[in-house]
């Protein structure tokens, strides 16, 4: 079928992102549906926010999403509350997450004891920040956990040392407020486990019923990812221009995007590829902080079955 | 003398939210507060100028969800005061319960709203009317549960028809009491909206658009951003004042004026010439 | 004192209790067309319960209420009638309290219009028919009371104590203007009062109540000619009559100091 | 006669809430609502039962930033209430403020007071108290002005020195209106202590409990604190209830008690033998 | 009738005046210790202005005030003051409001408690002591009123229409019971009355006020022997003297028909 003739027959997607509001890690869809990618698989995506960071996953149970954005660790945890998920694809492909202070600051984990940290209260913070205090020799109650709906402000105001986050996220959203990089400690470092972050994930149900509008999501999307990861100004300026009201910044949309791109291809530059490897980790930790009570295996949680070649 | 209090009651307002706001820019400057900390009052207006192109549409989404929002929460408000009114068991059922429902942390509630209603206007105007039906109920019930029952009495030795005693005697008689629960509706209205888009904007709104301002340290458009949502509020709240004023010409005034009820029916024939 | 033509209103035997408490004793009573009959009696003896019967706003538990021959138990509409407070609707102007009654019962026409302007007009009150009541003294409320229940154009009007609230020479004032009504309008006039000096002034007929439960225990013809004046609450043939009348009022106080 | 008002007015409630509980528990049985979605009554009443251990300190700590804020508002609400009865200029210069205060959304100042005032008591207390303290003053200051004008000359009739005719006559005559706002202040107390919790907690709180809940896809969990944040605010509820009750015997009395306001200064030597 | 001592009260050109509204004509006037003096005058004459001005709560523009010859102009505490409505404060009980000046003043000594018991028993409230306002009859609560007010222990009492609201029968028994005080306790009582015959039956002295600007225009002594009855109602020494006070009261009404 022919793009231009045919948009009455084009298979309606809705995609729902794992925040409440666009960000520039949406850029890869941004340009998939610019550049045509959906469209050319037979597909219209909607793009859906959900009402806060942890609603995306039941949103796909109930069929208000047919494909979503999450958390590796909301995936896990949807999975041990029954709710049928399938994770399909790995947004990105190693674990950047870690902490970050304010520019300039003496802190490492060394003095880590009696300091307040803030946490968004999610899946995924909850499981990776016993490591960073086990790496640090401490236990959970030397340190202040915070929790508050944003953490910039009480970081530049010193009322908490660190703040939790991506380093594809903390970067510039500290270097847009302060024109310095941060101080940071991610991934090994921090001592967590190596668990890609996000993944593209749906309802077993859609996936076998619909296994060929998965498998066509993912091609257009791989196409998107290809182009914006090859072309970051311009897919940056394009997510810009797409949510114009979004709240961030050119620059701060460019510089993120320019720091996700190193993530989402793995050691053999593969893109979306996951492994039983990286859920089991996943499992360990989830099972330590008691968000899962047991330990599914690996393939319960995925499948790499709708991968498109590349 | 008339002149004189409606000056005072404009002019003394004025005055007062100035002294606040001069306040506020003494207390920045004195206090040295960093901008991405509070910003000054000069700051939160340019925020909302310079933006307004961006503003203005999430604005009209907020005003919109209240119009829906409010209209319904008064007409549920009204509905329930009247029925309970009239059905006594009604009144001793219902009532205990819509005092929990007002318990019920609002905030609490908004993403299982979400669940069942997605993310466009539903769950917004169900938390407002939510917040906005409770007053009205009470004042409606309370109006209409003190109607003099000599008037009532009054209209059956007139042999007044069915509704006509509700229409003619009892709905005038609680318009005070009506707009009293209006008037708090409408106070509370954008605080009901904000907290549902907190909890589910597809994408754009006033309350998102504040978070990522947030997010950005950009306290001028964090201020700039509240400002406009209570004004949202306090425009509802002074419509309500203006209605409220144009359905009870009899409290202010001693003669009515030709085109209001009453005089309304009065042929010209009998218009009289000397009414002061 | 004018010449009564015949039966107006007829009660035999109508009884009500509310409860354990007899309100009304069987009491039965006729009153001629176009008189003007006064009621008195202490609180409490069912003053007001015997207008709500003849009125139809409550049933009695037995016995029979006929106006113009026609028996009236438990209908409305038969009767004008005036409860104590004035009770006007304050949403609505002098004009449109007086049409109240059409409008409750139906549209308010061209005509009801014209005949409430002529009242207000002929009894003072004609260049305030576009005023709100909360803007009108108590005498000038009491009247437009009055004119709202004339307007119901029934020849029996149950006037329930409507100058109890007013001040002496206000009072004094009404009676005189309510007796210029009566005269004019030839209607039935039946006047619930506690002051013995205004049942007397106002009636061709005076019935005394006694205590509860209520019954008529004496029936007086004031055979004072008309128009009365001051100097009539004064004169020999009144004090006679207010003597008898208080003496059944106050049978049990008789022996007070 | 009395003590079927008291049934009629404990059990009547009690049905009503039975039939929506049951109501709920068809809805998701019929509905085949999926555990994840939301829960049967009873999965929610077993999430509070088998989590006390977890909940009782998180709510304790919910119900000691109610403490605070409402007395705070309470006592700031009948400050406002009384000062601007007792100066003019003061009701109308600061009334529209006070307006203006409770339109803005309390959900939007909630981060820049935690910014202000840390993670702590703070913030929630000044978000309790804010909500409070608004329906204080509008009633105490209506009652107040309501004050029958002919006691107070009284007083002055009968020689009162300073300070007693408001302590012995305005006071006791304002009562049923600060209770009227004491009671809308509780429903919403809570309401408050969410939306401080939800803006900054450090450490638990039964606000981010409620977060993780969610996160969790335990709507058990989630449905089960709503129940138990609703119970908080019903039980402010019911104290100004009670409180109310017994702080106005004469409404409900027809004889003092012994040890009540006047019957307590009775000396034995004067108690009546014949009262009923 | 009783024998005056001597003077108690001294009024010499009193005036007041609101805005543009004179409400009290130069007004001079004494009273006898011990005697019972009514005053009756039309709606706004200033009864109650000068009651306020006796009783401190005015200042009046001119004149002189004195009580047993000391000047009380705008002092308070030196007479008793008792206004139409009872305003019992309705969450004091009976004795609670009984020693409400008291309260209000000081402290409410053992001794206040025993003059409100005393007071209570005598004028048949003894079994009511504890209980509030709220379930006491009309008539209860007007007496409950007048003993606060001579708890206060001033030798003048000020009564402002204090049986105004009050029905026919009640209203008789109070003025009964008003004259049993009043012969018990050896006070001297100004009494506000809109009712000719009360103000005559009660009185030994009736001053008439005209209208607006008010002024003293009747000074009538009521030389009836006390105690009255029923009676004295009709009887020809009251009418003669009811005659003078109404003609007075309605001058300008005089010539109604
Ligand atoms: N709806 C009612 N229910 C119960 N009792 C009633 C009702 N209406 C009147 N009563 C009682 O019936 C008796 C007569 O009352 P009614 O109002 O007729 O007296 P009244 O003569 O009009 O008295 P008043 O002069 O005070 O107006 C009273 O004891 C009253 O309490
Ligand atoms: N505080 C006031 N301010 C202005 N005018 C007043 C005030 N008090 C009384 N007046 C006016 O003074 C006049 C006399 O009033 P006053 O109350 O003394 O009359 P009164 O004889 O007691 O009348 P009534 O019999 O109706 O009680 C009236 O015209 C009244 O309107
Ligand atoms: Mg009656
Ligand atoms: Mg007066």
């Amino acid at each position: 079928s022919t793009v231009s003739g045919a948009s009455a027959q084009l298979t309606t997607v809705n995609f729902v992102y794992d925040f409440p509001g666009p960000d520039m890690e949406i850029t890869p869809i941004v340009a998939a549906q610019q550049q045509g990618y959906f469209a050319s698989q037979g597909l219209k995506v909607n793009i859906i926010f959900p009402p806060d960071t942890s609603t995306s996953s039941q949103m796909l149970t109930t069929g208000a999403a047919n494909i979503g954005f999450i958390t590796t660790s909301d995936m896990a945890v949807a999975v041990q509350a029954k709710a049928p998920l399938l994770s399909v694809a790995n947004y990105s492909m190693s674990n950047n997450w870690g902490l970050f202070a304010k520019p300039g600051s003496k802190l490492t984990l060394a003095n880590l004891k009696g300091k307040k940290l803030f946490s968004w209260g999610d899946t995924w913070t909850n499981a990776m920040l016993p490591f960073v205090v086990k790496k640090a020799g401490l236990k959970m109650s030397d340190i202040t956990v915070v929790t508050a709906s944003n953490d910039m402000p009480l970081l530049l105001a010193g009322k908490i040392d660190w703040t939790t986050s991506t380093s594809n996220y903390g970067v510039p959203g500290i270097f847009g407020a302060t024109g310095k990089n941060p101080v940071a400690i991610t991934g090994a470092a921090a001592g967590v486990p190596n668990v890609p972050v996000w993944v593209y994930a749906t309802t077993k149900s859609y996936a076998s019923a619909h296994a060929s509008v998965v498998k066509a999501f993912l091609k257009a999307v791989l196409e998107g990812t290809k182009y914006a990861s090859a072309h970051q100004s311009a897919a940056a300026a394009a997510f810009t221009k797409a949510y114009p009201k979004s709240g961030y910044t050119a620059a701060y949309n460019k510089l993120g995007w320019s720091l996700t791109v190193p993530l989402l291809t793995n050691a053999k530059g593969k893109y979306f590829v996951q492994t039983d490897a990286q859920w089991s980790l996943l499992n360990q930790g989830l099972v330590a902080t008691k968000q899962i009570k047991t330990a599914p295996t690996p393939s319960t949680y995925y499948s790499n079955a709708y991968l498109p070649a590349q | 003398m008339n002149r004189f209090k409606i000056f005072r009651n404009l002019v003394v307002p004025v005055i007062s939210f100035s002294a606040l706001i001069g306040l506020w820019e003494l207390i920045i400057l004195w206090g040295h507060v960093q901008g991405y900390l509070a910003p000054t009052p000069l700051a939160a207006w340019e925020a909302i100028s310079s933006n307004w192109s961006t503003l203005w549409p999430l604005t009209s989404w907020t005003i919109k969800e209240t119009v829906w929002g409010f209209g319904a929460g008064a007409v549920i408000g009204i509905l329930f005061g009247v029925l309970m009114s009239k059905l006594r068991f009604l009144q001793r059922s219902l009532y205990p319960v819509l005092v929990v429902t007002q318990a019920v942390p609002i905030v609490a509630i908004a993403s299982p709203l979400v669940l069942l209603m997605g993310f466009n206007l539903g769950p917004k105007v169900v938390i407002v009317a939510w917040i906005v039906f409770f007053p009205v109920t009470v004042n409606v019930l309370d109006g209409l549960n003190h109607v003099d029952h000599d008037l009532i009495t009054l209209a059956r030795v007139l042999g007044a028809r069915p509704w006509r005693t509700f229409f003619l005697i009892e709905v005038p008689a609680t318009i005070t009491p009506l707009f009293s629960g209006l008037k708090i509706g409408a106070t509370y209205a954008v605080t009901g909206a904000v907290i549902g888009e907190m909890a589910a904007s597809s994408g754009q709104s006033l309350a998102l658009y504040q978070h990522t301002q947030i997010g950005q340290l950009n306290s001028a458009g964090v201020y700039g951003t509240t400002i406009l949502m209570t004004a949202i509020g306090m425009s509802w709240f002074l419509l309500m004042i203006t209605l409220e004023h144009l359905c009870t010409p009899w409290l202010r005034r001693s003669v009515a004026r030709r085109w209001s009820r009453g005089a309304r029916t009065l042929d010209n024939t009998y218009v009289v010439k000397g009414a002061k | 004192m004018r010449v009564p033509n015949s039966e107006l209103l007829t009660l035999v035997d109508v009884t009500k209790r509310f409860g354990t408490t007899q309100a009304l004793s069987p009491t039965s009573l006729s009153i001629e067309r176009g008189s003007f009959v006064s009621i008195v009696g202490p609180s409490g003896c069912g003053k007001s319960t015997l207008f709500n019967i003849l009125s139809g706003l409550l049933l009695p538990d037995g016995g029979e209420v006929a106006v113009g021959g026609k028996s009236v138990v438990g209908s409305t509409g038969h009767a004008g009638y005036m409860l104590q407070k004035d009770l006007l609707v304050p949403w609505r102007t002098v004009l449109g309290n007086i049409t109240l009654g059409a409008a409750l019962t139906g549209r308010v026409t061209e005509e009801d219009r014209r005949q409430a302007t002529s009242f207000a007009t002929r009894y003072g009150l004609g260049d305030f028919l576009r005023h709100y009541p909360g803007s009108l003294s108590g005498g000038m409320r009491q009247r437009v009371a009055l004119m709202r229940t004339l307007a119901l154009n029934t020849e029996l009007l149950l006037l329930d104590e409507p100058f109890g609230a007013l001040d002496a020479q206000t009072r004094f004032e009404m009676q005189q203007w309510l007796l210029s009504v009566w005269r004019d309008s030839q209607r039935t006039v039946l006047f619930i009062t506690h002051d013995v000096d205004e049942a007397v002034f106002l009636s061709d007929r005076v019935l005394v109540m006694s205590p509860r439960p209520g019954r008529i225990v004496d029936d007086v013809e004031v055979a004072i000619t008309r128009p009365r004046t001051l100097a009539t609450l004064t004169e020999t043939d009144f004090t006679t009559i207010k003597a008898r009348i208080l003496r059944q009022l106050h049978r049990d106080a008789e022996s007070l100091s």
